[in-house]
């Protein structure tokens, strides 16, 4: 399977020409290259697929294949960096979510970011954002891992801070950059003492079930824990870093300032998902030798999950509203990593938090392309200046709702299928973590239609005056439906969101590499789907108001509170209860929480070394005596300190 | 003390005595380096300071390692840094004095924090 | 009386030679043939490069005053390289009118100091060391006051020069106790005579200090700031890279090769000093508006980082910094080399000035950036390895708490970093800096160091190569 | 006796004039009281026995270096004109630094070097003896620093000249 290769260095060769020819060729060259070579990259991710799935399943396990190994850098003689292609179940899925997605993502930015300063730019920098992440799932050993991990992080920067001047888009890249280059410090530390101990970077080394590297480390300990934990630990931050766990999530709402597809590509499908695919990774090494770590990794997931969810709420900016869904929806992988056992039925959670990986990255990258053609159609992010858009924008309206129903978990949507996997491993694991994520799922339930209601259907969509959007695209026209291109891929992904839950995903990934067979646990499934249904509604209510087209799933929902009870009561203590008390004193507080305290605590790590170099700024005074008396001073003491101890 | 002065009226200097000489000069040109305000006088005091390393490789040579002579030529190629280091830093000095018209060490401070 | 063995010298020999030539040709060429010196000057020494890159046989001149190893072939050739991207960049300063008169002083003053520091690296006698710090120190002092009309320039030479002196007395100081209490300046009888009584500790503090300046670790550092922003850009990048690259070296021969028993003196104030470097000069960084002293900072704080290489005193440590310099060269120069173009044709340093340079001169603000992520030891940049391998080697010797500090510190750089990557990527000016057009020597200077730090974290053969001759000393 | 009278007299001068050197109000002062200083360093040569040393001394720093010193002042100072003193505090610490530094270093110093009271025999020091050493290739012996302090000095005129010189 040499021709693995071929998928990182195409998007490398890709970044570089691109780079290099910069200006020189039309926009729409240097665009159509970038995808065709992202096509190319996507049909030999398939290809590899197939073959992996198919050529590689030794005694009913899929084996790890190692394609291509190069020793890279001889530190000593026992650890030495290599690069090279990894391929196992997790990795193959893995290239197969992300070419698909940064494919759509070339597609639709061909049309979405069409006349924009730097277009070219912009692919070559799409093209380095691929080709990094195809590089850090495909890893040998940590240290490629860690090395394509920062590249990640480099070219995310590069592509929030890509076009837009907004003074807010301005410390956003920033914030995303330095927050997550903060937990990869613990993760580096975690690298470092993992290294120490156990003489390897390898992967298959150390993730493998019977190893002994770990026996250097067993009576080590440091403040209670055993090193091992706290290595582990140092890794799970820096993952938790990328994938916003709390509290580093701070940077996530506030990357929503990049372009639209970026966010979908980068924020809501791919680099996000980094943290888990590296606990997915390590798996073996936190289930075996430090079980302690991954609990914490569950209750991390589950308070994440549960926070966003709730901020989710209110927001206003639709892109907000969708980063925080995000953050939500890998905190719930995470709590399936953290709950999963290891072997056949025990290792649901790995299992459901690979697959809901899967059907996340294919509808959330949906909602944020459609989220993305309602933007440029209406030239705003918020709420308020929406509405009514379903007559305008069919195609989007249609699949923006097939996505809003997988993610609330209704069937036979993939949303459905994935999630009910990860809450029956939760409630496995402990009813409590179970019936959390059930409310959680509620919510998310409730937030989405919220969000698909305020966007598609309430009051009409008015045309305002010249407040809102770009010079090039002249204010007050009507909203029209996206062009090909960018309806090209929301079609696609829609469809795979209807069938992707019908793919048997345990045949294909699981903890061991064994075959491990997905069975629906019938009652969580209907609680499940009954709890969603009934948020629905309760967003239906108060939402769909000022509809004048009713369509076909309103009926139902009208038919069925009409016939309940009277209406406009059941509205009023609706809006009582959620306005009143949910909003102003969960929700509201909680997101004030994350904006100013959170924000605050990091902002006021750098106020205080402003604070002190504003403190100690009289020793640069400028006079050479002062200069050489503290020169002088420096000698002398030194010398006396040497003597005293 | 003693010692100094048995050694005194039997005709011989002691080593710590030279080596005290250049001890003084050196924190002597130490504090005018600090304390003086013209440029110039601030290179009269790193001559001192520079002329003291001087003595103590003579000293040294001479009363501890008299076989050869490596504190000899140290000190015979100092003297001649020490020109060289004289001649630039007055080429320097006066190209101050053109510009600021002035050689005191205060007015260098335009550039700080 | 055989001067045969002089011939072996071959680095400075040919380095003389250039300095003569080109002393000759400035003063003797006609009209015609001054045009072009600068070409000239470029292709000799490129090709006094290319003869002196490959490593030979260790060997002794002069009764082991100087002393030849293979490594520093790497460390000579790390320099020659960065000497010449100085030049490069300073082609078109020297072109100007007012400093053509004095191109050919500029060439032999660097020259000059190169050799000094090479005199340096090889010295194996603290006479000889001497004179090699003194060569690198007094010309370098002249070329600080440059542009002797500019009231910085002025006052940065007299700053540069009264420092260093001041620095260089207290270390010959040092030296002539050291020579009081062994008897020899000879670097290979000093190594057992030095055995650590008061006098020598002493004497080993005062002399290092010497150094220290060089290096310009905190608290010997506050000369440096003052002096980068007065003197013109070029000699700053020179002084900040070549000059310090060549002192951080030399730090880790001597400490090794002579005061090796002084290992548990060394290492406490190393450590010291590398964590109030690292921390202060960060600190510091943070609020320079001027690009000019924010990039001193930054070389402080990248000098600190060194630090934890030569704390290790192991061959490890000794290849991590010859890494670290050579990569530290291409990240620094770079970073200047977009400084010196844009200050020479617009004299703009303030970072205010740099708010939206992407919109006007995308290429230079795309080098800028790739130089502070490489300083900052952002992955897969050069100066990611660089930093791994210092932390490695400190590692290795048990620094854990030293390497927690340093890695700490990495976090607040990028911060101070991504300042001025925010100023020219993300803020909009009104008014910023216009398109500039870049001669062409300019644009191949950062062609080279754009290539180096793209490619030398990439290329395990560049850190192997070094790891081959080990300590090296 | 001799000897010892001719060395404390050199050393009082010394001393004082050091003293005197850095504490002159008058920069002109500030340079005699230099040339004193460097002057009693050369009778302290003589002293040890180094004549060569002793001529190298007052020729380069009476000749050389204090010529240009005094020519630098007269260039650059306006007759008349006190150099303004540093500020009281600033002198007290600046004096107690160096007096601790002083007697820091002294400490350390006498208490850790060999004590020889007297001079050992040294065989004389010819010309040509000295000259050998100065031009020979051996251990011990100065062709390569001689050389090498040849072309500092030629980069220290270059560089001199070129900040010096008018436009």
């Amino acid at each position: 399977m040499q021709y693995t290769l071929l998928i990182l260095v195409l998007p490398l060769l890709s970044f570089i020409v691109l780079g290099l020819v910069d200006s020189k060729w039309k926009p729409k060259v240097a665009g159509t290259i970038g995808t065709i070579v992202l096509g190319i990259i996507t049909a030999l991710s398939y290809y590899t697929a197939f073959e992996y799935f198919t050529l590689h399943k030794v005694a009913g396990v899929y084996e790890k294949v190692i394609v291509y190994d190069m020793e890279w850098l001889r530190f000593t003689d026992a650890l030495h960096i290599n690069l090279g292609i990894l391929l196992d179940p997790i990795s193959v899925m893995m290239l197969v979510v992300i070419s698909t997605i940064s494919f759509m993502v070339n597609i639709y930015s061909l049309s979405y970011m069409d006349g924009e300063k730097g277009f070219q730019r912009y692919y070559a920098f799409l093209s380095l954002f691929t080709f990094s992440m195809l590089g850090l799932v495909v890893a040998t050993n940590i240290f490629q891992m860690y090395i394509f991990w920062e590249l990640v992080g480099v070219s995310s920067f590069l592509l929030i801070g890509f076009y837009y001047t907004k003074p807010s888009a301005v410390a956003a890249a920033k914030k995303a950059f330095i927050v997550t280059r903060f937990a990869d410090l613990f993760f580096l530390i975690g690298i470092l003492i993992l290294s120490f101990y156990t003489k390897t970077f390898d992967f298959t080394i150390l993730t493998a079930e019977h190893t002994t590297v770990f026996a250097g480390t067993t009576g080590i300990t440091f403040m209670g824990f055993s090193v091992l934990s706290w290595a582990m630990a140092g890794i799970f931050i820096g993952g938790a870093g990328k994938s916003a766990m709390f509290p580093l999530q701070i940077w996530l709402p506030d990357a929503m300032e990049g372009p639209t597809p970026v966010s979908a590509l980068i924020h809501a499908a791919t680099m996000v998902v980094a943290g888990v695919f590296l606990v997915a990774r390590f798996f073996p090494v936190y289930y075996f030798q430090t079980p302690e770590v991954l609990h914490g990794i569950a209750y991390v997931g589950a308070f994440t999950a549960l926070f966003a969810a709730v901020i989710a709420c209110v927001q206003t900016d639709i892109k907000r509203v969708l980063a925080f869904s995000t953050i939500s929806q890998i905190a719930f992988m995470m709590v399936a990593l953290g709950v999963s056992g290891y072997e056949g039925h025990e290792g649901t959670g790995y299992m459901a938090s690979m697959f809901h990986l899967f059907t996340h990255a294919m509808f959330k990258a949906l909602l944020f392309l459609g989220a993305g053609s309602v933007i440029h159609a209406v030239h705003s992010n918020e709420i308020k200046d929406m509405g009514g858009l379903r007559k305008y924008l069919p195609i989007t309206n249609w699949t923006f709702l097939i996505a809003c129903l997988a993610i609330a978990g209704i069937p036979p949507f993939s949303g459905f299928f994935s999630k009910d996997e990860i809450l029956s491993a939760s409630y496995e694991f402990s009813p409590f973590i179970g019936g959390l994520m059930t409310f959680v799922a509620a919510l998310t339930a409730f937030y989405m239609f919220r969000l698909y209601y305020s966007i598609f259907w309430g009051k009409d969509y008015t045309i305002k005056a010249s407040s809102h959007g770009h010079d090039d695209h002249g204010a007050g026209h009507t909203p029209h439906e996206s062009p090909f291109a960018m309806a090209f891929p929301l079609i696609f992904l829609a469809a795979v969101t209807c069938v992707a839950g019908f793919i048997p995903f345990g045949e294909f990934v699981s903890s061991t590499g064994a075959d491990y067979h997905i069975h629906i646990n019938l009652t969580v499934a209907i609680v499940s789907v009954v709890v969603a249904s009934i948020s629905i509604l309760i967003a239906t209510m108060m939402y769909r108001k000022q509809s004048t087209t009713p369509d076909k799933l309103a009926k139902i929902f009208s038919g069925l509170y009409k016939g309940a009870s009277n209406r406009f009561y059941i509205d009023e203590v609706y809006m009582f209860i959620t306005k009143n008390i949910v909003f102003n004193n969960i929700s509201r507080p909680i997101a004030w929480f994350d904006r100013h305290v959170i924000d605050a605590t990091m902002d006021g790590f750098a106020n205080t070394t402003q604070w002190v170099s504003l403190r100690i700024k009289g020793f640069q005074s400028g006079q050479l005596q002062q200069y050489a008396y503290v020169f002088l001073f420096g000698t002398l003491l030194i010398a006396v300190l040497l003597f005293i101890f | 003390m003693s010692e100094l002065f048995s050694n005194f009226f039997s005709g011989s200097i002691p080593m710590e005595a030279y080596l005290g000489i250049s001890l003084i000069m050196f924190f002597a040109g130490v504090y005018g380096f600090l304390t003086r305000k013209s440029l110039l006088m601030i290179l009269i005091s790193i001559e001192l300071m520079l002329n003291a390393a001087d003595i103590n490789f003579v000293t040294f040579n001479r009363y501890l390692y008299p076989e050869r002579l490596e504190g000899f030529y140290f000190t015979l190629f100092t003297i001649a840094i020490a020109a060289c280091e004289t001649a630039v830093a007055i080429a320097i000095i006066i190209n101050i004095y053109r510009n600021l018209n002035s050689v005191e060490v205060g007015n260098l401070d335009q550039m700080k924090e | 009386m055989d001067y045969s063995s002089f011939l072996q010298m071959r680095e400075e020999l040919s380095l003389i030679g250039v300095m003569i030539f080109l002393l000759i040709f400035d003063i003797f060429a006609s009209k015609n043939l001054i045009k072009y010196f600068q070409p000239i000057a470029f292709v000799l020494f490129a090709v006094h490069i290319i003869l002196n890159c490959v490593p030979r046989d260790a060997f002794e001149v002069a009764g082991g005053m100087f002393q030849y190893h293979p490594m520093q072939t790497y460390i000579k050739t790390i320099l020659n390289v960065g000497t010449l991207i100085v030049l490069l960049q300073a082609h078109k300063f020297l072109n100007n009118e007012e400093n053509k008169i004095k191109r050919g002083e500029f060439y032999f003053l660097i020259f000059s100091t190169l050799l000094g520091m090479y005199l340096m690296i090889s010295s194996g006698n603290f006479l000889l060391f001497f004179i090699g710090l003194e060569t690198a120190s007094i010309p370098m002092a002249a070329l600080v006051a440059f542009d002797k009309y500019k009231n910085n320039a002025a006052e940065a030479g007299a700053k540069y020069i009264l420092s260093a002196v001041f620095a260089s007395s207290i270390s010959v100081f040092g030296i002539s106790l050291i020579y009081g209490s062994t008897g020899t300046v000879y670097f290979s009888d000093l190594a057992t005579l030095i055995t650590g009584t008061p006098l020598q500790i002493m004497a080993f503090v005062f002399f290092a200090v010497g150094l220290f300046f060089k290096i310009s670790l905190v608290p010997f550092h506050l000369w440096t700031p003052d002096v980068y922003e007065g003197a013109q850009t070029n000699i700053t990048s020179y002084l900040s890279v070549i000059s310090k690259g060549s002192a951080v070296f030399v730090l880790f021969t001597l400490l090794v090769k002579v005061f090796g028993n002084l290992i548990d003196q060394w290492q406490p104030i190393l450590w010291g000093l590398a964590v109030i470097s690292i921390t202060i000069a960060n600190i510091f960084a943070i609020r320079q508006k001027n690009l000019k002293r924010f990039l001193a900072f930054s070389s402080i704080s990248q000098a600190g980082y060194i630090i934890l290489a030569i704390i290790s005193g192991t061959a490890i440590g000794m290849t991590s910094l010859v890494y670290y310099v050579l990569v530290y060269v291409f990240s620094n120069l770079a970073a200047f080399g977009v400084l010196s173009v844009i200050e020479e044709r617009t004299g703009k340093v303030a970072l205010d000035d740099y708010n939206g340079l992407y919109q006007t001169n995308p290429r230079l603000s795309f080098v800028m950036m790739l130089a502070l992520f490489s300083l900052a030891g952002i992955p897969p940049f050069a100066g990611f390895f660089s930093k791994f391998f210092v932390f490695a080697a400190a590692i290795d010797q048990g620094f854990y708490v030293l390497v927690f500090i340093a890695l700490l510190n990495t976090i607040i750089s990028l911060y101070y970093y991504l300042l001025v990557i925010k100023a020219m990527f993300l803020t909009k000016s009104e008014t910023p800096i216009e398109l500039i057009k870049s001669d062409f020597p300019l644009k191949l200077s950062l062609v080279i160091c754009t290539m180096g730090i793209m490619l030398i974290g990439l290329f395990s053969a560049i850190y192997n190569q070094i790891a081959v001759f080990g300590f090296g000393i | 006796m001799a000897e010892q009278i001719i060395f404390y007299v050199l050393a009082v001068i010394i001393t004082v004039f050091s003293i005197l050197a850095v504490t002159s109000k008058q920069i002109i002062r500030s340079a005699t009281y230099l040339l004193f200083v460097l002057l009693g360093t050369a009778g302290l040569y003589l002293l040890l026995g180094f004549s060569y040393l002793f001529a190298v001394q007052i020729a380069v720093y009476a000749g050389g270096i204090m010529v240009i010193f005094i020519f630098a002042i007269l260039l650059t100072n306006r007759p008349g004109e006190n150099v303004k003193s540093e500020l009281p505090i600033r002198r007290l610490v600046a004096l107690v630094t160096s007096v601790a530094g002083l007697a820091f270093c002294g400490h350390i110093i006498y208490w850790n070097v060999k004590k020889v009271i007297q001079l050992p025999l040294m065989e004389e020091l010819t010309p040509q003896k000295l000259g050998h050493i100065m031009m020979g290739t051996d251990k011990y012996q100065y062709l390569l620093p001689f050389e090498m302090i040849s072309i500092l000095l030629l980069a220290c005129i270059v560089g001199a000249i070129m900040v010096a010189r008018r436009r």
